[in-house]
């Protein structure tokens, strides 16, 4: 190794980490400048108040996002109540009850390469299923139920992954105390799986969520409404049980539209002022996003600092 | 995982070794020994815990033929719990040589050994010392 | 009408855990079928154990004295944890355990290595304390009513009287009377494990297995520990696996002492230290090899 | 009446079984997946032969003769994915060598959460952004770049894989031991050539396996083609001209009110089921390298 080559060699150690923060600066100026441009575009109807409580409508002026929020409200408890009521037990149930022998060991071993693959499967293909199972062959129709089983599949892979990481940071010894003590396998995953992990479950689930709110692909695919004018039947009745049953079905089953759906509309219209209606939305939806990731940020370090086994 | 240890120079060697490389001491002589020089011998093993085991045991067995050895350890021995599990031995054995080592250890140069053989020989005196060392294993 | 009522009640101790039962319903078993306590409380007879293809344990024979302490010695890998796993079936909680041979539980007779057994009541009737404190991250008081809430006692007033009992046996209730519903973890290292051993005798076992119990502690605590130890002598049988064997020679009235998944020796403390039978002792104790 | 312990019992062997249920169900959807494609595109390829679908050069569905040559979508998928890759790679590469070797922990622990966001902003924002931001700039500088290209798209699903390209490859870099990288500090090695020399050898299948997936999520995407990279399949590598995925294909159909059975409501789920195969592959490729790695260490 000749002296010239070992000098410029030593200064790779000053030039590197000089391009390597300007790569990352890049990053960030691409992230600002996409949140700047979109305030500055929409800014004009994100002051105006009737913009959040005016339906869509073929005037870009009087078009608003009312529809669309309130869809994406319904739509995403859907889909949180069933990720939930799936992703939670099959997340415990391969950390916790896997018995990893025999036939049954390898089913799980199949539930587990599943979820994998499923967690990297574009999200359109979600649509496809949802068009070819819920839509036609289930009868489901392009309701609110069908957006929210088609978005709990899209987060059902993510809940499952933070379940699992969640349940694996209980050390063993907690359990085996309660084993030794007389629990069966239900009373420990009650008393103390459930418990000391629903933090880290709870964080994965709002990451879930925020990556679903965004998502507009499965639902244009099932053929959510790009323009609709009314509100969901409200299922609320005035007599005894508040809740009636066939309005809540009629709830389920009404069409509906949500907020990236209504941006998608409005950005491809040629009419430059529905694109001022396309920024506004974009950025309430990116408010929406960033403040559940900074929920879940801060929830995850407050779970973290909890449990310190 | 399980280690073995040459009897006499007490360097690690391997399970079935004969000779010990280190101190060529043969081990076939360590295995006729009686169990009682067994124990003497390996009054000078590396880890305290064992050495404390080991006078422990000689306090049950009051093995008179280890008070050589236990005198000649009071004065290279440096941990002052081992040199109390000696004096608890030596009051265990409480033969006239164990008596005699007892009162040499009264002059010990650690001042915690003369004060705790103090306080066992004549445990009324304890509140004119005014400081209770409460050793617990007693 | 029985079916209704056994759906509601597992919907009830779904969430509430368990029904209603008092601590003399739970000590039943013992009851009605009460031999005079004999001097064995646990006789292993030819016990061989698995962990998949590897032999753990090699034909064990084994009489465990009744309220007496045994203690179990031994290099490291010798087999002795996992002889004391075997008492609660801990291993089951991890796939391909395989027990032969027998272990009987007396006066009762049941044979613990059986597969038809009812995991439930042994664990219940045989506690264990572990190596690393492990209290449950919930108040004092719960960790050590969980015990009794699992096997179905609800009763406000019995709950507090079974674990202000424990906790004084333990030797902890001075210590933690005015905080009881203080998190576990604010407990320092050697209260912790008289909090688990707390927790393990309020249900009031037959047998307490400890595994090293006093390897994590400093001095003082283990020596609290040892002494809390012996007094639990007179209520329990007591089975401890040790490193120290210094331990062993001082706390117990019986030593096993195995090597390489067999069982040596077992005789009086007493004897075993003095006057050993086997080489193989001999040269363990005098730290031939360790 | 049941004993106590006999209810417990009854009470686990059910949770178990609801337990098992829930896991099991994950299987249906993939299995709905395959079946919901398969048995639309064999009716699909009942009416168009698949000779005709792999070799024809165009895709028309919309016209009076219809055409269903896959490769005009296939092509621009791979054009779109490619710039992405030829975009994020370098940039992602620079950054994770920049985090794993240079980076305080603190600016590692801002550096990291930035990157990870930037998955989780809506894609619709990311199709706004390049069709009235990204692609007026590129026709100021590119000559001719028409309004619907697939060079703005491109850069900005660079961007986008960044949480694969980057913050992957720098788990995966993290993940080699410290200890080796000092040995060849010791030896006088500066930190980057013990970086490209030692560590991203030691890291590539984790590496390599995050460009695969940061791919097959290129490929996946569908907003910001959709929206930016225009609704006409053509046959070209030139990034100046409008394109059409396989994902806008599907976008387009499905925006229109299409009659259950038809041709074109078919033929999405011949183009879906392309995809899938696509992404299939990709992700087995990396599950595959993943799993080298934890043989590795």
């Amino acid at each position: 190794m000749n002296k010239k080559d070992k000098i410029s060699d030593s200064k790779a150690d000053i030039i590197y980490p000089i391009f390597g923060f300007i790569g990352f600066f890049l990053v960030i100026s691409f992230l600002v400048t996409l949140i700047i441009d979109i305030l500055i575009d929409g800014y004009e109807k994100l002051v105006d108040p009737s913009f959040y409580v005016s339906y869509p409508s073929r005037f870009p002026d009087k078009a608003g996002i009312l529809s669309g929020w309130v869809g994406t409200m319904l739509v995403m408890a859907g889909a949180i109540f069933w990720s939930l009521l799936i992703g939670i037990p099959a997340g415990i149930y391969l950390e916790e009850y896997a018995t990893k022998r025999g036939i049954i060991g390898k089913i799980e071993h199949i539930i587990e390469l599943n979820i994998n693959n499923l967690a990297a499967v574009p999200a359109i293909i979600y649509g496809l299923l949802a068009l070819g199972i819920f839509v036609y062959r289930f009868k489901l129709g392009e309701s609110i139920l069908t957006a929210g089983l088609t978005l709990a599949i899209l987060m059902l892979p993510v809940i499952v992954v933070n379940t699992r990481e969640a349940i694996r940071r209980i050390p063993r010894d907690i359990r085996e105390g309660a084993y030794a003590v007389g629990a069966t396998k239900w009373d420990t995953v009650r008393d103390h799986i459930l418990p000391y992990s629903l933090g880290g479950i709870l964080t994965g689930l709002i990451i879930a969520a925020s990556r679903a709110i965004g998502e507009t692909a499965p639902l244009v695919t099932i053929g959510a409404l790009t323009f609709i004018a009314f509100l969901p039947p409200s299922p609320f009745v005035s007599e005894f049980p508040f809740l009636s049953p066939e309005k809540a079905w009629e709830l389920f089953m009404s069409p509906f539209t949500v907020l990236p759906i209504q941006i998608f509309n409005w950005v491809s219209r040629p009419q430059a002022a529905f694109q001022i209606n396309a920024a506004a939305a974009g950025f309430v939806l990116l408010i929406l996003t960033v403040l559940m990731n900074a929920l879940a940020y801060y929830f995850r370090q407050k779970v973290r600092r909890k449990y310190i086994w | 995982m399980i280690h073995f240890f040459c009897p006499s120079c007490w360097r690690g060697i391997s399970e079935n070794i004969v000779i010990c490389p280190y101190c060529n001491y043969d081990l076939k002589d360590f295995n006729a020994l009686s169990y009682d020089d067994k124990l003497i011998l390996s009054l000078k093993h590396p880890v305290k815990e064992i050495r404390r085991l080991i006078i422990f045991i000689i306090g049950l067995k009051k093995l008179k033929k280890a008070l050589i050895e236990l005198e000649r350890m009071i004065d290279y021995e440096e941990d002052p719990i081992i040199l109390m599990e000696i004096v608890k031995t030596l009051r265990q054995i409480n033969d006239k040589g164990s008596r005699a080592i007892l009162d040499k250890m009264r002059s010990h140069r650690f001042s915690i050994i003369s004060q705790y053989i103090e306080q066992i020989e004549y445990p009324q005196i304890k509140e004119f010392y005014g400081k209770t060392i409460n050793f617990n294993n007693k | 009408m029985v079916m209704v009522n056994t759906i509601i009640d597992s919907i009830k101790s779904l969430f509430l855990g368990a029904t209603d039962r008092s601590m003399e319903e739970i000590k039943a078993k013992t009851k009605d079928n009460f031999k005079r306590e004999g001097d064995v409380k646990l006789e292993v007879k030819e016990l061989n154990f698995y962990y998949g293809e590897f032999k753990a344990l090699k034909n064990i024979n084994l009489k465990i004295p009744t309220k007496k302490i045994t203690a179990l010695i031994g290099p490291s890998g010798c087999g002795k944890t996992t002889l004391l796993r075997c008492f609660n079936r801990m291993h089951d909680l991890y796939p391909g355990s395989k027990y032969e041979g027998s272990i009987i539980f007396h006066p009762d007779g049941i044979n613990i290595a059986s597969p038809h057994i009812d995991l439930l009541d042994l664990r219940r009737r045989v506690g264990m304390v572990f190596q690393r404190p492990n209290p449950f991250p919930k108040s004092i008081f719960e960790n050590v009513a969980y015990g009794l809430r699992v096997n179905g006692v609800r009763d406000k007033k019995l709950i507090k009287e079974r674990v202000e009992w424990a906790l004084q046996s333990a030797a902890l209730w001075d210590e933690v009377k005015d905080r009881l519903d203080a998190n576990a973890y604010s407990l320092s290292g050697g209260q912790q494990q008289r909090l688990c051993i707390a927790r393990a005798i309020a249900i009031e076992p037959d047998i307490v297995l400890f595994d090293e119990p006093t390897s994590a502690l400093d001095p003082i605590s283990t020596s609290k520990i040892e002494e809390l130890i012996m007094t639990l002598k007179e209520k329990l049988t007591i089975i401890i696996v040790t490193h120290n064997m210094q331990q062993a020679a001082r706390v117990s009235d019986y030593t096993g002492f195995m090597y390489l998944g067999e069982l040596i020796e077992f005789d009086k403390t007493q004897k075993i230290f003095t006057i050993p039978s086997q080489k193989l002792t001999e040269d363990y104790i005098t730290g031939r090899f360790g | 009446m049941l004993t106590f312990i006999t209810r417990k019992k009854i009470l686990d062997r059910f949770m178990l079984a609801v337990f098992f249920t829930a896991g099991f169900i994950t299987i249906f959807i993939t299995v709905g997946i395959v079946y919901v494609l398969l048995a639309d595109s064999i009716k699909f390829f009942q009416e168009v032969s698949i000779k005709e679908f792999l070799t024809e050069k165009e895709w028309t569905p919309v016209f009076a003769t219809k055409k269903f040559g896959i490769w005009p979508l296939i092509s621009g998928t791979f054009l779109i994915a490619a710039i992405a890759m030829v975009v994020s790679i370098p940039l992602g590469i620079l950054i994770a060598i920049y985090l794993s070797e240079y980076a305080s922990v603190r600016v590692k622990e801002i550096a990291k959460p930035i990157i990870e966001f930037m998955e989780a902003i809506p894609t619709v924002v990311y199709g706004y952004f390049t069709l009235l931001f990204v692609t007026p700039i590129l026709q100021s500088i590119v000559p001719d770049l028409e309004a619907f290209n697939s060079l703005a798209p491109g850069i900005v699903l660079g961007f986008m894989i960044l949480p694969y390209t980057a913050s992957m490859a720098e788990d995966s870099m993290k993940g080699v031991p410290q200890r080796i990288r000092e040995a060849s500090y010791a030896l006088g090695a500066t930190k980057l050539r013990t970086a490209v020399t030692i560590v991203i050898p030691a890291a590539i299948s984790g590496i390599v396996a995050g460009f695969i997936l940061g791919a097959s999520r290129a490929i996946g995407e569908t907003m910001v083609v959709a929206i930016a990279a225009g609704m006409y399949p053509n046959l070209t590598l030139d990034p100046r001209e409008p394109i059409q995925t396989m994902t806008g294909y599907i976008v387009q159909v499905a925006l229109g009110d299409l009659p259950y059975g038809s041709i074109e409501y078919l033929s999405i789920f011949a183009v879906g089921l392309a995809l899938f195969i696509i992404a299939f592959i990709f992700n087995s490729i990396a599950l595959w390298l993943r799993s080298r790695i934890r043989e590795a260490y």
